[in-house]
């Protein structure tokens, strides 16, 4: 990771240095002492040991020196961190939403994204967003994470003065598919960032070619709980889905029979608690009443009509 | 000490009761002890086996062994054996319990039978968290039970943060009869500070075992009935507070960082005296730094949160804190070492795992001051920097320090010696082997491999690679130490009364001790170390 | 270091350490009700006004007869120790007993208390919480949860209490030992120290 | 290992600490009903802290045990309230300085 991909790298890398280095001192010196004495104090070279007394000095000096150098790690630790909580004003607020398991960023003008797409040289505010368990956004290379929690609006900020693409993973153990919750900055130089946030299209994905049923899909990340194939990963397939007969176990309690018509697909995505298909879990699904429109929904009906 | 023959040792006095049945109702301060020493190893041969089939998975990028869903329930499990059922009672169930009341010169401890029954919770607490691996559906949270996934997963989370609460309950008591035990059964003439550094160690220990338990007693409580009532204590959606139930964790769980290492220097603190045949250098600054490890540790918990979203006042506050717990280690590391000096020293196996002990545990300890700091953290946290600093401390900390102890009080409890030569290269394998094993995991970390992470990017290959040999290496070393142990146990030569030349009282007893410890209380007149 | 040549010390009673061992069991029991306390503080300080609603509903004056009620337990725990201690075993006995009494009253007032709670439909998990605003169900669930551990409290303590009586009538505990007792009542001053907190905190702070 | 025997409460001080106990019970019921705005909790815990202190001292026997045994107390009080204040150190300015 050579020169600076985020702001905040030389005040991280100068904490982890200086920290760093005053270690090795430590470790070497003492390591090397506990070697010499040992073989200099040996019983066979050393049978009569020295009566040593207690030195109130020493013991004062090994506390004072340790302390003050402590307090030298804190201070380089905070100064490296101050920057990092320091929101420049009129940053570009992006809106960051991690849920199990993927990354999605909304800008201003209600463009949504799987990947962040950022200018070069820009402050930029994220405000994270999650509607299930905690993630953690995480930018190696920009030195910074933050969690996402549910119920708490945490913000971070970054700016990068080196365009290029940059890993971002989640960070706080999130569940099933925690390590494949990834995603990637995608730092561009100002006038590509501008035209690409005015583009309508995300040029990076191929979004077009597919059914656009099966984007909506994608976009609120169903499919990383549901598969298209008949396999079963948190929660049942879509493959055959429609029209099928669904054991459900209801609010009280009872096993129930329903017909998964456009009313219970709906309900399902709306009140997922509401009836919970056997064999799965209550609490994974979240509502996705304010995500998905009734159009997104239609459309994500038609294309479940197709998945045989 | 006169004619004892008519003593029986205390592993052949059954009390007149039959085989497996007088083991298990004793309350013999050394059979519990033992009791704890057995049952501990085979939890203990289970978490590692864990361990090493988490490394298997990590070998290569990509599926290598199992389903991730089993890899998550791998790591959880793995956490919450080494922890709650390891590290954590480790030292203070078994040598504490043996080596206690020898070390004061007392009969038992405090109260013998609550002893038993703190012995009889951990195996109900073992039990329950084991279970649920051999039933399925094994808890996929991490240790830490991280609320609302806790409170979501199918998993049975309910069963493990019960069991932690009974194994918590197990703590507390032996905790409480430490206390008791140090506060109301010295020998005569032995003052406060004329008891040798372990008591000191495991007095500092229980007052933490007391007041930090509880605390995550009722936490794990609430997370069970929440699971159990479908009520909002922490769940957002329901009005609850993630980041408390976070401060609540840790306000226990960060001093029962302390639980598991002060034991594990008081040991240290004993070894290092005996081997080189000096007084300790700087006794009351050994003895003070372990109630005030203790003390300080209560209010740096903030610093596994610094990216929670946590106020930034309280992030600042908790670094600085953090800070200024590593100083009273540093005192105890600084006074061992200046033992040695001009000393007359004998690398016998204890030691070696005592200076084991204190390069590793440097490393760890050294890595918590790159984790405390604000900056730093920020990076490294929930990354493999982190599994490398607590696998140094835990591990090569209190794990080192429990088999420095194993060896250094093996002949007084069977009365054997195992085979030294043996011993010592069974230390440098394993000793090689953990460095190997750990050392990438700091550097994969840095690099921004995220810890728990089923699979990986392929830029974090080559360290997890050389991990994953390092554990085999490990594993070989462990299988070394079992088998000359077990050798010793079995055709070892007597070992006599005092082997290494300890002024403690536990070496002017019989080995193995006799039922009640001493034939004659004995008088103490001088500190523990007046090597002349 | 020398060993003592005088006849072996018998293991001997040490009521001082027994009294010790429950002291600090006692803390432990503090911690464990503390941390339900740091739960309730910070909810109260996040939702101030939803608790202040919360705590309207709950019946004061039931409250403050229980608080009495406790408070009068507890004197006669306290005076059946002076009582045993001058050998007065009838009067301790019935100091004893009648603190058990209290504990039931207690119980069944808290009884009735919680039952009228579930008839109106405010009770873990009721549609009711459901639909109430989140800081005013938080209230109730922290109301249950550390009511009902108290509870819990009040009737190992009451069993303990029994223990005791049952003791002195034979004998086990007498004038001349009574650790026991003293442990008993300590366990019982500690419900009722919980008690003194958890009243203000949910019937009266509106 | 002193053997020594406990003090002996006579029955009348501690109806006297049971009196100021219903009393103070009395007045905290009451001025619940006033509102002293912030005041109110602060008052409410200050004569809940008075009547445990009368119920630790007295009926407790707190205040014939040992020196070393009312430190424990006091410790044991002390971290409770520290953990207490270091954890609104979050809340405190996480809530006040908005999200
Ligand atoms: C035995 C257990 C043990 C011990 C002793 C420690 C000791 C320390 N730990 Fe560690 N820690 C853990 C077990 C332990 N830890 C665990 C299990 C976790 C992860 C939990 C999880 O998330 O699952 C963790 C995580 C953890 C974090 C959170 C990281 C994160 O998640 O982001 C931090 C942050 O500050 C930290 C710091 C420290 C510090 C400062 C010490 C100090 O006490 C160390 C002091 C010692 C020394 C400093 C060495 C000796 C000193 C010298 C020789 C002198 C020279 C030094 C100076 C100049 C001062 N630890
Ligand atoms: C003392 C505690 C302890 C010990 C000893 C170990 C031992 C090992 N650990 Fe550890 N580990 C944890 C505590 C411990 N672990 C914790 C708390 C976590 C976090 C879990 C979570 O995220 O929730 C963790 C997580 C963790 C991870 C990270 C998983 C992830 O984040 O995805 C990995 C990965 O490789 C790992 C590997 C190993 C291996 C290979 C071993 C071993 O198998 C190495 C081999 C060890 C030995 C061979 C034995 C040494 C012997 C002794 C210590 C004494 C025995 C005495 C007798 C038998 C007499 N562990
Ligand atoms: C975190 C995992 C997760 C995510 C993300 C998720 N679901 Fe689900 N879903 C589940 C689980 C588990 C069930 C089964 C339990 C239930 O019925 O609530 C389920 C059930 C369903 C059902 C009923 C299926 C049946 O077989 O009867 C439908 C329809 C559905 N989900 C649609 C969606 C859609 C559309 C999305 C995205 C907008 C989505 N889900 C996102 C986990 C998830
Ligand atoms: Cu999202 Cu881990
Ligand atoms: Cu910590």
């Amino acid at each position: 990771m050579e020169a600076k991909a985020s702001t905040f790298v030389q005040g991280v890398d100068t904490a982890f240095i200086v920290i760093l280095g005053i270690s090795l001192f430590f470790l070497i010196t003492i390591t090397a002492a506990m070697i010499y004495f040992v073989i200099r104090y040996n019983r066979k070279k050393n049978p009569k040991p020295k009566d040593v007394k207690d030195n109130t000095r020493l013991e004062i000096l090994w506390t004072a020196i340790p302390t003050i150098l402590v307090l030298l790690m804190f201070w380089y630790g905070w100064i490296g961190y101050t920057p990092m909580r320091r929101i420049p004003a009129g940053a570009l607020t992006i809106k960051a939403t991690g849920r199990m398991w993927s990354w999605n960023f909304e800008y201003e003008n209600g463009k949504q994204s799987e990947y962040l797409v950022v200018p070069v040289g820009k402050p930029v505010k994220l405000e994270l967003y999650s509607p299930d368990v905690l993630h953690s956004l995480y930018i190696p290379a920009f030195r910074i994470k933050e969690d996402v929690v549910p119920g708490v609006n945490n913000v971070m900020w970054f700016q990068s003065d080196k365009p290029g693409e940059y890993d971002i993973l989640c960070a706080e153990y999130c569940g099933l598919r925690h390590a494949y919750m990834l995603s990637k900055v995608i730092v561009k130089p100002v006038e590509e960032y501008i035209q690409w946030y005015h583009a309508t299209v995300d040029s990076n994905s191929m979004a077009d070619v597919e059914p656009i049923g099966l984007q909506v899909l994608k976009k609120n990340a169903c499919i990383s709980c549901h598969s298209l194939d008949g396999s079963k990963i948190v929660g049942p397939s879509f493959k055959g889905l429609w029209g099928s007969e669904r054991d459900v176990i209801d609010e009280n309690g009872k096993r129930v029979k329903v017909n998964a018509d456009e009313n219970y697909i709906q309900t399902s995505i709306y009140e997922p608690n509401q009836q919970v298909v056997e064999g799965f879990n209550k609490g994974l699904m979240i509502s996705y009443k304010e995500a998905i429109t009734d159009e997104e929904l239609r459309q994500i009906i038609e294309y479940l009509k197709t998945l045989k | 000490m006169g004619e004892n023959v008519q003593h029986l040792s205390f592993l052949q006095d059954n009390g007149g009761k039959k085989g497996i049945l007088a083991w298990i109702t004793t309350t013999d301060h050394k059979r519990i002890g033992l009791l704890y020493f057995y049952s501990l190893t085979v939890f203990f041969l289970m978490g590692v086996v864990l361990g090493i089939l988490m490394r298997l998975e990590l070998m290569n990028p990509g599926k290598d062994l199992v389903e991730p869903q089993t890899y998550n329930s791998l790591f959880t499990l793995h956490g919450v054996i080494m922890i709650f059922l390891f590290v954590i009672p480790g030292i203070p169930a078994v040598f504490g319990n043996i080596a206690l009341p020898l070390l004061l010169g007392a009969r038992d401890v405090a109260f013998p039978k609550l002893n038993l029954l703190s012995w009889y919770l951990y195996i109900l607490g073992a039990l329950m968290a084991l279970s649920t691996l051999l039933f399925g559906n094994a808890p996929d949270t991490g240790w830490t039970f991280y609320a609302p996934y806790s409170v979501r997963t199918g998993t049975n989370v309910t069963m493990a943060v019960l069991a932690a609460f009974i194994l918590g309950f197990s703590s507390i008591l032996t905790g409480l009869n430490f206390i008791v035990t140090i506060h109301r059964m010295r020998a005569p003439g032995m003052t406060w500070f004329r008891m040798p550094l372990f008591s000191w160690a495991l007095y500092a220990t229980a007052w933490i075992q007391l007041l930090a338990t509880p605390v995550v007693g009722i936490t794990l409580l609430m997370i069970a009935v929440e699971r159990m009532l479908g009520i909002g204590l922490f769940d957002p959606s329901l009005g609850g507070d993630p980041i408390l139930y976070q401060h609540l964790f840790w306000i226990y769980s960060h001093p029962a960082v302390y639980i598991m290492i002060l034991p594990g220097m008081g040991v240290i603190s004993e070894m290092i005296p005996v081997f080189a045949r000096r007084r300790i250098f700087g006794y009351k600054a050994i003895a003070y730094s372990s109630l005030a490890i203790a003390f300080i540790g209560y209010f740096v918990w903030g610093h596994h949160m610094f990216t929670s979203g946590m106020s930034g006042p309280a992030r600042v506050i908790f670094s600085l804190l953090t800070f200024l717990v590593a100083v009273p280690s540093a005192i105890k590391v600084f006074n061992w070492v200046a033992t040695l000096y001009g000393g007359s020293i004998d690398l016998k196996p204890p030691l070696l795992y005592a200076l084991g002990f204190i390069f590793l545990f440097l490393i760890g300890g050294l890595t918590g001051l790159v984790n405390g700091a604000l900056a730093a953290d920020v990076h490294i946290h929930d990354t493999y920097f982190v599994v490398g600093h607590f696998h140094y401390v835990m591990f090569g900390g209190t794990g080192f320090a429990f088999f420095a102890a194993l060896h250094y009080w093996f002949p007084k409890v069977y009365g054997k010696m195992y085979n030294v030569k043996h011993a010592t290269r069974a230390f440098w394998v394993l000793f090689t082997g953990f460095n190997i094993l750990y050392f990438p995991m700091l550097v994969v970390g840095m690099m921004g491999m995220p810890r728990r992470y089923y699979d990986y990017l392929p830029q974090f290959h080559i360290p997890n690679l050389i991990s994953t040999f390092g554990s085999w290496i490990v594993v070989s070393g462990l299988i070394y130490m079992i088998v000359v142990l077990i050798q010793g146990y079995r055709k070892g030569t007597p070992a006599g009364k005092n082997p290494w030349g300890g002024l403690t009282l536990d070496w002017q007893t019989d080995s193995p001790p006799i039922t009640e410890n001493f034939v004659e209380l004995p008088i103490v007149t001088e500190g523990p170390y007046e090597y002349k | 270091m020398n060993t003592n040549n005088s006849p072996s010390a018998h293991v001997h009673r040490d009521d001082e350490a027994q009294k010790m061992g429950m002291w600090f069991f006692l803390f432990t029991e503090l911690l464990l009700f503390g941390g339900l306390f740091l739960v309730y503080s910070i909810y109260r300080f996040k939702n101030p006004d939803a608790f202040a609603h919360g705590a309207k509903e709950l019946n004061v004056v039931l409250g403050a007869i229980n608080t009495i009620v406790l408070l009068t337990s507890s004197l006669t725990a306290a005076l059946s120790i002076t009582a045993i201690q001058k050998g007065q075993k009838k009067l301790a006995l019935g100091l004893v007993l009648f603190t058990i009494f209290c504990a039931l009253i207690f119980l069944v007032n808290k009884y009735f208390e919680w039952g009228h709670k579930f008839e109106i439909g405010i009770y873990p998990g009721s549609d009711l919480l459901r639909a109430i605003p989140r800081g005013e169900a938080l209230f109730f669930v922290l109301y249950y949860f550390m009511t009902g551990l108290h509870a819990i409290h009040v009737i190992v303590g009451a069993i303990i209490l029994g223990f005791m009586a049952r003791y002195i009538q034979t004998g086990l505990i007498n004038s001349d030992y009574y650790v026991l007792l003293e442990n008993g009542a300590l366990y019982w001053h500690l419900v009722d120290l919980i008690w003194i907190f958890l009243f203000p905190l949910l019937y009266l702070i509106h | 290992m002193e053997e020594h025997k406990s003090h002996i409460i006579d029955y009348l001080t501690q109806i006297k600490v049971w009196v100021a106990l219903v009393i103070f019970t009395l007045i905290t019921v009451a001025t619940a009903e006033v509102d002293f705005a912030m005041l109110t909790v602060a008052v409410a815990l200050t004569i809940a802290s008075v009547k445990s202190i009368l119920v630790l001292l007295y009926f407790m026997h707190l205040k014939f045990e040992s020196r070393i045994l009312n430190l424990f107390v006091i410790v044991v009080m002390l971290v409770f309230l520290a953990m207490i204040v270091f954890t609104f150190f979050d809340y405190i300015f996480r809530l006040s300085h908005g999200s």
